[in-house]
Formats: C-alpha cells, sequence, structure tokens
C-alpha cells in the first residue's frame, strides 16, 4: 500500500506532533506539580535561613551554598578536560585506534552508574586521598561524571564547524591553535554551551555519587575541604525519611528555578553573541 | 578566556590552602547508620553549643560505611546498629550509646491490630499472604523488608528467627522508606525504628506487647536491637568528650524524648 | 596558552585527552580490584546464573538482576528513544525558529531535574495509579521503565536537536528542489546525515538509564525476583549495589563490587555494539 | 615579458592522495608581479597545484609531495620552513566565498592581528585601504561591524580578498574565484586584480579560459595532472603549441 507523498506527510506531521505535544506535557507537567507544590513554602526567608531539626523547619541556605559550590568545582575541572578532549579528538588527530580507544573511553565512562562513581569517589578521594567527605571530594567525583557528556556533545559541535573556516583561517597564517581559539571554538559555543548545561543539570541532580563523597552535612560549608549537603540531596532525605514532604517540594521548587535562571543567563548570552555574528 | 581561566584556577588553588590553613576548631566526623543519624546530628547540635571549640560532622552512608570509615579513620566515630557486629569490627572500641526497639508497622486502614511472633514470621516466609488468614480483610499482602544487611532487618530477623524472606516481597532502603511505603499501600507490611513510628503508620502489638519505650526498657516487648559507637583503640580527647555526653543524663534524655530508648 | 607553543598545545591536549580514559580505568581498577577476586572464588557461572540472592545465607545470584535491569533499561529506550528523537525532528523541522527559541530551553530545564524527583513522582502518582488501575504493588518494571524513559527525555531531546540543527541548509534546499516533500526530504536526507549525534544522544540516555539509580529504588519496588510481568517488582543491577553498599561487609561487599564489575561489562558491551553500528552505518566516514 | 625575477618555481613536483597521483611531475617557474592565469577541465591538478604553493594540502591525510617549490629560491617543504609565516606571504582566495562568523572588520584583521599588529589606529588604516584595493570600501564603510554574513555573495568575496589584502602578502593564490558571481562582481574582481599585480605576484585558476585571456599574463594549460603548455596568454590564445590546448580552449574537449 503506498500512499501518495503528501498523506504520508500529514500523517508522519500528525504522530510526530503528538508525541511531541505528549513529551512536552509530561514534561510540563511534572515541572507545574513541583512548583505548585513546593512555591508555597518558597521565599527569601526560606532560602536564606538555615535548617532546623533535620531540615523539618527552617531554610535551606547552606544546601543552596553547597550545590553552587559543589557544582562549579566539578565544572570548572571537567569542562576544560572535556572541550580539550573534544578538541583534541577533531582538531589534532585523525581517526585512529588511539581516537577509537579515547572515545570509546568516554562512552564507557557516560554509562557507569552514579553509584559506581560514588564507591569510586569514596575508596579514591575521601578514604586514599584523604580528602575526606568534602566539596572537593564531590566536585572531583561529579567531574568524572559529567566528563563524557561534555565532550560528546563538545565534539558533535566542533564537528559541526565547516572545515571552510578552518581553511581561510589556516591561509591567512593561522597556526591550529590560533585557529581552533578564534574559529572553532566561537562557532562551537551554543554546543557547548549545551554539553556544559547539561553537565550542571546531572551535578545539580545527582544523589547517590554525592552521599558517598560530599557527605550530607547540613551545616555551611566554610572551604572546599568541608562536607555539605545538594539540593538534590536534601530533596532526597526530606522526601524519601519522610521527615517534610513540604520542605522537600519546597526544595525541588527552587531546584527547578535555579537551573531555569542558570538556562536562562546561558542562553542570553549566547544569543548575544550568536546574533553579533551572524 | 584563558587568562580567566588560569585567573580561576589560581583562586581556587589559594582557596583551598587557605581551606587547609584556616581550621583551628578540633573537627570530629561521625558516619555511619542512617537510623540513628538524626539523632546523632540533634545530639551533635546540642554538644557544640556547650563545646563551641569542636566542630561535630555527622554523615550516613549505613553501618558499613560507619565501620569501614572508623577503620580507615575517615571518621573518628563510626556509628552501627548491627545486632553483632561483624569480624572486621572486632578491633575497633564499641561503645553502646541507646537502643532501639523495631516496631511492625501496617497501613492505617488495615483492621489488624495485633500478631503473633508465629504469624510475622509466615508473613515474611511468604506462607501467610492473605490479610484474612490473619484476622483482615480479603487482601494480598504487599511484604516491606529491608535491604540485606541493614541493621535492622538483621537483628529483625534473627529476632524473629527462620526467616527466608519472600522473593515477592518489595525491598525500601530506610526507615523512612518503609513508613512511606507502608504509607501509601493498603495492603503493606513493614517494620521499622520505634522513633520513626508516626501517625501515618499503624503499629501492631507483637505477641499481645505494644512498642512503647516503657515496654522495651522493662524488656517485655521483644524486637529490640544496639546502637554502637565505633572508635580505634578507647576514646580520648574530642572524641571521649563526645561520646560522653551522649552518654550524659542530659544526651540520654535527648536520646529518650526523640524516640530512641536510653542505656542508662 | 601562547608560551606554550604549538607542540606545547598539542601535547596538553593530547594529555587531556587521555583523561577520561585514565579516569575510566581509574575507576575499573578500584571495582575489578575489589570485584574480580569473589566472582572467581565464588564461581562466575553461579554468581551469573543463580537466582538466590540472600548475602546472610552466603548465596549471591544476581541472575534476577540482570533480568531486571535489561527490562527496565530495554523499557526505558522504547519510550524515550521514539518520543525523544520524533519530538526532535518536529521541534527543528517543524516548527518555527523562534517556538524553539522557548521550547529547547524548557527542555533543557529539565535535564537538570535530579533523577530523585522524577523518582519521587513515581512513587506518588504513577506507582499509585499502576496499583488502581492495573493491580500488583505499583512499584514495578512497569513504572521504572516509564521513569527512567520520561527522565532520559532530554538529553535525548536536546542533544538530537543539535545534531539535526548542525545539518547544513543546503541538503534540505537541494531534497526539496528535487521535488521531495518536507517529510520525505526530514526522513531520506535530513535525519541520515544528523544520524551519528542521534545515535550518541541515543547512547547517552541509555548510559544514563542502566546507571541510574535512585529513581530507580524509589519506582522498581526491588525485589529479588525474575519477573513475569511488567507489574512485577523488581530489583536492578545498581539498585542492588546502592541498596546494600552501605551495610555490607566481607563477602557481602565484594559480591556488590563484583555486581559492579558485571554492570562495567554488560555497559561496555552495549557501548561496542552500539559503536559498531555507528561505524558500519557511518560507512566510509 | 619574462623580464620580470622568478617568484615561485616547481621542480618535479608531484602529488600524491594515498596510492592515486594527482600531479605527473610538473616543471613550472612563475615570474614576480605577474598574473600567472591557470587553465585545465575539471580534475586536471589545477587546484591541487594552487594548494601546494601555500601548503594548504598538508591538512589532508595520506597527501604527499615529492619534488620541490622554491619561494624567492627557499625551498618551502623543507622540514624547518616555517608553514605559518608560509601562509601569510601566500594569501589564498577560494572558489566560495568564506567569511569567517565575525564583523568586516574583525574579519579584515584577523590575519593583521595574528601576526601581532595590536594598534588600533594602525589597524582602522589597514581595514580602510585593503577594502579600498577590493573595491568594496564605498559599499561596507557604515557598517563595518555589522557581520560579513550579511553581504552579498559578491561582497563577501571582495571582502575575503581584502582580508588577504590586509596581510600584505607576496602572492595571491585564486581558486576560481568568480565561479559563483554575477558578471558586474567578476569584472570588480578582476578589474582589482589588474590593478594589484603591481604590488603582487597573482595565481590564477580559472575554469573560465575567457577569464585567463582578458586578465592573464602569462596562461599554464593543465590536463590530467601534467602542465601540457605554459606561456605568455596571447601566444598561448592564439597560437598554441598542442593540439590538446587548441581543442580546449576553442571547446572542442573538457
Amino acid at each position: 500500500m503506498r500512499m501518495p507523498p503528501k498523506y504520508t506527510q500529514l500523517a508522519a506531521q500528525l504522530v510526530m506532533g503528538l508525541a511531541t505535544l505528549a513529551t512536552l506535557a509530561i514534561l510540563v507537567f511534572i515541572i507545574l506539580f513541583v512548583l505548585e507544590k513546593g512555591l508555597p513554602v518558597v521565599g527569601l526567608k526560606f532560602l536564606l535561613s538555615n535548617p532546623q531539626d533535620m531540615g523539618k523547619a527552617g531554610g535551606i541556605f547552606p544546601v543552596v551554598v553547597g550545590t553552587i559550590l559543589l557544582t562549579l568545582v566539578a565544572i570548572a575541572i571537567a569542562t576544560p578536560l572535556g572541550v580539550g578532549t573534544a578538541i583534541y579528538l577533531t582538531e589534532y588527530t585523525r581517526e585512529s585506534r588511539i581516537t577509537r580507544v579515547i572515545r570509546f573511553g568516554a562512552d564507557c565512562l557516560a554509562g557507569i552508574p552514579s553509584i559506581i562513581f560514588g564507591l569510586f569517589g569514596f575508596i579514591f578521594f575521601v578514604t586514599i586521598l584523604q580528602m575526606g567527605w568534602s566539596i572537593l571530594s564531590g566536585g572531583l567525583t561529579l567531574a568524572f561524571m559529567i566528563l563524557p557528556t561534555i565532550i560528546r556533545t563538545s565534539e558533535e559541535a566542533i564537528k559541526s564547524v565547516p572545515d571552510s573556516f578552518r581553511e581561510v583561517s589556516f591561509s591567512l597564517g593561522a597556526t591550529r591553535w590560533e585557529t581552533v581559539q578564534k574559529v572553532v571554538l566561537p562557532s562551537a559555543l551554543p554546543g557547548i554551551v549545551t554539553g556544559v548545561m547539561l553537565g550542571v543539570g546531572r551535578s545539580i541532580g545527582e544523589t547517590a555519587a554525592v552521599i558517598f563523597t560530599a557527605g550530607s552535612s547540613l551545616r555551611m560549608p566554610t572551604s572546599l575541604m568541608d562536607s555539605a549537603r545538594t539540593m538534590s540531596v536534601h530533596f532526597y532525605i526530606l522526601a524519601r525519611e519522610g521527615i517534610s514532604t513540604e520542605n522537600a517540594y519546597g526544595t525541588a521548587a527552587i531546584l527547578v528555578i535555579t537551573i531555569l535562571l542558570i538556562n536562562l543567563t546561558a542562553y542570553g548570552l549566547m544569543n548575544r553573541f550568536v546574533a553579533k555574528n551572524n | 578566556m584563558n587568562r580567566r581561566y588560569l585567573i580561576g584556577m589560581s583562586l581556587m588553588t589559594a582557596v583551598l590552602m587557605l581551606a587547609g590553613c584556616g581550621q583551628k576548631r578540633e573537627a570530629v566526623i561521625m558516619a555511619g547508620s542512617t537510623a540513628f543519624q538524626p539523632f546523632a546530628e540533634k545530639l551533635a547540635d546540642q554538644f557544640m553549643v556547650q563545646n563551641p571549640g569542636i566542630n561535630v560532622t555527622v554523615q550516613g552512608g549505613g553501618s558499613a560505611v560507619g565501620i569501614q570509615s572508623a577503620l580507615s579513620r575517615t571518621a573518628q566515630i563510626g556509628m552501627a546498629d548491627l545486632l553483632q557486629l561483624p569480624e572486621e569490627a572486632k578491633n575497633l572500641t564499641a561503645t553502646e550509646v541507646a537502643r532501639d526497639g523495631i516496631a511492625i508497622v501496617v497501613n492505617p486502614g488495615n483492621k489488624v491490630e495485633g500478631l503473633t511472633v508465629q504469624q510475622v514470621r509466615e508473613i515474611f516466609n511468604g506462607v501467610i499472604n492473605n490479610w484474612k488468614q490473619v484476622g483482615g480483610d480479603d487482601r494480598p499482602i504487599t511484604v516491606v523488608s529491608r535491604e540485606a544487611g541493614s541493621g535492622t532487618r538483621t537483628s529483625f530477623e534473627q529476632i524473629v528467627g527462620d526467616i527466608s524472606l519472600a522473593r515477592e516481597a518489595l525491598i525500601q532502603d530506610s526507615n523512612g522508606t518503609i513508613r512511606e511505603t507502608v504509607a501509601n499501600d493498603a495492603n503493606a507490611i513493614g517494620y521499622l525504628s520505634h522513633g520513626l513510628i508516626n501517625e501515618k503508620i499503624k503499629p501492631v502489638k507483637l505477641d499481645g506487647v505494644e512498642c512503647t519505650t516503657e515496654e522495651v526498657v522493662c524488656g517485655k516487648y521483644l524486637l529490640v536491637r544496639p546502637v554502637f559507637l565505633l572508635t580505634q583503640g578507647q576514646p580520648e580527647g574530642a572524641v571521649k568528650q563526645v561520646i560522653d555526653y551522649m552518654l550524659s543524663a542530659e544526651g540520654q534524655e535527648t536520646i529518650k524524648n526523640s524516640g530512641l530508648i536510653p542505656v542508662k | 596558552m601562547k608560551f606554550l607553543g604549538e607542540k606545547g598545545v598539542r601535547r596538553v591536549l593530547a594529555g587531556i585527552a587521555f583523561s577520561a580514559i585514565s579516569a575510566l580505568l581509574l575507576i575499573a581498577l578500584f571495582i575489578i580490584k575489589e570485584g574480580l577476586p569473589f566472582i572467581i572464588s565464588y564461581g562466575p557461572i553461579k554468581f551469573l546464573l543463580s537466582s538466590d540472592w540472600q548475602p546472610q545465607a552466603g548465596k549471591f545470584g544476581i541472575w534476577p538482576m540482570i533480568v531486571a535491569s535489561v527490562w527496565v533499561t530495554l523499557g526505558a529506550m522504547l519510550v524515550g528513544a521514539p518520543l525523544g528523537v520524533a519530538c526532535a525532528v518536529f521541534l527543528t523541522e517543524f516548527v518555527p525558529r523562534r517556538v524553539m527559541g522557548v521550547i529547547k530551553p524548557t527542555i533543557e530545564l529539565l535535564a537538570g531535574i535530579p533523577s530523585v524527583v522524577y523518582g519521587f513522582m513515581g512513587v506518588m502518582v504513577l506507582a499509585p495509579l499502576i496499583r488502581s488501575q492495573l493491580g500488583g504493588p505499583g512499584l514495578s518494571v512497569l513504572a521504572g521503565a516509564v521513569i527512567l524513559g520520561v527522565m532520559i527525555l532530554p538529553t535525548i531531546i536536546s542533544i538530537s536537536i543539535d545534531s539535526i540543527q548542525s545539518v547544513p541548509n543546503s541538503y534540505r534546499e537541494g531534497s526539496l528542489a528535487l521535488g521531495a516533500t518536507h517529510w520525505q526530504t526530514t526522513y531520506m536526507v535530513t535525519v541520515p546525515a544528523a544520524k551519528s549525534g542521534i545515535i550518541a544522544a541515543i547512547i547517552l540516555g541509555m548510559g544514563r538509564a542502566i546507571g541510574e539509580t535512585m529513581a530507580v529504588i524509589m519506582v522498581a519496588g526491588n525485589a529479588v525476583k525474575i519477573p513475569i510481568s511488567a507489574l512485577d517488582s523488581v530489583r536492578t543491577l545498581t539498585a542492588n549495589i546502592a541498596l546494600e553498599m552501605g551495610y555490607a561487609t566481607g563477602q557481602h561487599r565484594q559480591a556488590l563490587f563484583a555486581t559492579g564489575v558485571v554492570l562495567l561489562v554488560i555497559i561496555m558491551i552495549l557501548n561496542s555494539l552500539a559503536g559498531m553500528s555507528i561505524r558500519k552505518k557511518a560507512g566510509k566516514r | 615579458m619574462m623580464s620580470n625575477p622568478i617568484k615561485i618555481s616547481a621542480k618535479d613536483l608531484k602529488a600524491f592522495y594515498g596510492p592515486e597521483q594527482l600531479l605527473m611531475s610538473l616543471n613550472i617557474d612563475i615570474p614576480d608581479r605577474q598574473i600567472l592565469g591557470i587553465i585545465g577541465p575539471a580534475g586536471s591538478g589545477k587546484t591541487t597545484f594552487l594548494r601546494s604553493l601555500n601548503r594548504l594540502n598538508d591538512l589532508i591525510p595520506d597527501f604527499r609531495i615529492e619534488g620541490s617549490i622554491t619561494l624567492d629560491g627557499q625551498d618551502i617543504y623543507h622540514p624547518k620552513f616555517d608553514v605559518v609565516a608560509l601562509r601569510k606571504r601566500v594569501g589564498m582566495l577560494f572558489a566560495l566565498p568564506v567569511p569567517l562568523p565575525k564583523s568586516i572588520y574583525e574579519n579584515i584583521i584577523y590575519g593583521p592581528r595574528l601576526s601581532g599588529v595590536g594598534d588600533r589606529k594602525k589597524l582602522d588604516q589597514l581595514v580602510e585601504s585593503s577594502l579600498r584595493s577590493a573595491f568594496i570600501w564605498d559599499e561596507v564603510k557604515n557598517r563595518l561591524n555589522s557581520p560579513a554574513m550579511r553581504l552579498s555573495g559578491g561582497q563577501q568575496q571582495r571582502l575575503c580578498l581584502a582580508r588577504i589584502l590586509a596581510l600584505e602578502p607576496e602572492v595571491i593564490l585564486l581558486d576560481e574565484p568568480c565561479s559563483g558571481l554575477d558578471p558586474i562582481s567578476t569584472a570588480k574582481i578582476e578589474e582589482a586584480l589588474t590593478i594589484l599585480k603591481e604590488k603582487y605576484t597573482i595565481i590564477l585558476v580559472t575554469n573560465n579560459t575567457k577569464q585567463a585571456a582578458r586578465v592573464a599574463d602569462r596562461t599554464a594549460f593543465f590536463l590530467m595532472g601534467s602542465l601540457v603548455e605554459y606561456g605568455p596568454t596571447g601566444e598561448l590564445f592564439t597560437v598554441p603549441q598542442d593540439k590538446r590546448t587548441s581543442d580546449y580552449i576553442t571547446g572542442r574537449f573538457g
């Protein structure tokens, strides 16, 4: 049975449109559900005061600080490593056994369950390297975890920069590194930022690996060597242990808002950048 | 971009170095049993009000983490709530600071008020699988247990005896999740720390004895397990101060008020 | 980095490029060191294929967990991959750019929602629904697959969108100019051109699904049992590790690390298969 | 006409891509400050030859070259020869205009800034003079900061030419620079070239034999990787020595 192309197109569009609608509906439902349950608790006071009685009452200030610090450490370590790897793979080598090994390594790393990262981080950073349960241990573990995401997305982004840009740059007397810095990276930036945002998302959202490496102390961290509890861990403990469902949803709502703000900022910066050049 | 990055890195290094030198307060880290963690946090807070020079941090992870971290000195005090400590822990000094009753709980909508030890055994073994067999409605039983190795589960199984858990049993990894699962499922039965009973679930009598602090202290209630603090060698210095505080009248009073059973 | 010179830069980058593989090796080394001796001493076949998991009684068979992991992951891919790819294609090819500009950030926002929130939604909304509508304990393979499938949607969608968008417009124009409809162009030119990115997206999504721990623990029920139907409660390999690690000592602890080894091997096999299929499809490239 | 000194000289030049040989033992001397036109059918090795002159072929894996090319008597394939410096001396204009995704101004100063020119005033001057030399200054002088991508095809190609001029090179390579342009833009580029040859050595690969006849001082005819005929443009087009040349320029094959 062959349908005329026009009807195939309509059918395809309909099916995909419905799929999209369903997907968006589910995702929007989750956001609205969290916000609806969480927003009533949220306020400046909730955000900026210390928790009391294991989080049953009071706010989540130390948790917010812990989350930000942990994510920053993870991103600060993983971004240069990930983007550097992507640059090496696309710009500095040809397809060879080495690149295949590196890619395979990255893919495997992407598949490693967070719990294994947690165990590893606990044995290696916390115990052997004597960093203890700390933001640093947690950040390093998370950096390992988000590294493959950043490598993969940056690689795709860098690959999609047209070769002609590189040729022009070389023909104008640029070295490879200058070409990478001035032409390739700027053009690939939106894709790289997407990767980093995904990485931020994963670090903020991680629970298992964080509990084992950064611990779950509810106190305000005073240095990177202090233990800290992230918002996800806080949510998990509050919700699962049934300490306070309200504060759990409040924490989740703030998580959602935080990520929204980060994304908006990144998009704003990126759009300005793209508009300037195209 | 590179320069900014370098500056960022150097700043971070600087912060790390400061962090290394800046800590003048004596630090005590406690880690282990998730069941005892909330109580330890509360006790630590009270302790630090009286001893501002000592910083006590409490981490979870589970009893095994408590033993591991005490052995590796990642934590000065390990917390374990096992009835019998494993081989690895025999070089550690164990101090019992509290006891904990294990309550058998069902959904508040359940008619059943009490069970015998034999009935509990058969329910968890899967021999009894409908509530009508123990005087309830005609509904299947959803058994909810803890993960293998859990202090609560080990103690529960050892005291009840002869339990080979039904394959269908749902497994939850903490007291809180057992409580939530039983609260959400009308057919469920589970067991949890006596201190965590609330209005969302209903404890049942075991052989006619209610799970209350009084019954536990006078030894009538059967399901009880100890909470140990583990240290390398005899506790001394700040570590001793922390443990002594927990054993003091005030500490034990807090333990009692929080729902655990004091040892003294 | 000017002071490094071209050669210096190359060397630094080569060093960096090995960070991922060294991280992998380091992790694998630790897990294998702790887990492999146990597998050998206990007997690989008994460990992998027996379905008795009773750590207290010294019985360690992980076959039910292997089956469960496969079921839940497959289920999640069945939910996540078609929805995600369809959504990405529709958004890039059939929706005005301006609308896309709003939707894509929203989707990326969802990538940041912690898995535990998805898990909690599963416990509060999905599991009761399954329990009342379809029967069983609610915490089940189905619940796990749906929650994981939804959870990996943002990852799949956002990476797929990026790769579809990077297909040069001249391809589309070329095809349209030859009289193909918009859909034919999408399906015969654009999507094949973006295939490597889409597959990468699906692999990343699958990685997340296999590796997810907390959400699965919350919604799958964790019973050690080979599932017969989608309504049965199951325990995945990851859940097995995370559930019991807190309390495991001695042989039990080794058995959990051994579970990690098995997980690692499964993931490597999956990745090799995926990698092979990409290379085959991509042909000479 | 051969009075100008030799700028570039290729001796026994062979190029390979994997097992395939693209250039068959080529010998050619290119005089300074003239326009050399290279004509020949597709696949005759014109572009390969052109890209060997600034070693852009180095970027292609499996590409290999034998023989020698000298620039002012220096072997540019000598291991110690600085490729980056070479490319600054030998600029190249591609078949399709490729403005970098930056503003017009930034496109022009891309090369100079890499060579370390940081003085704003000097850069401003450089931008104006190179845009003027490429006959595009009047069209863009009021929007130097707008994205180069927004220019029309013909403007983009002249911008690319200006970008090369800003490098102050010695040699300019042009690879079918007008293949995508309208006659007016083409005329502007050709006009620019005839003026530029007073300062630069220009090598123009073209598919359009008439263009070679119009602007080139000397013309070379390539066929299947070999140099068939090479001489002053007038002679090559009026009295070709080789039958294949006359067949090609009269349009009988190719």
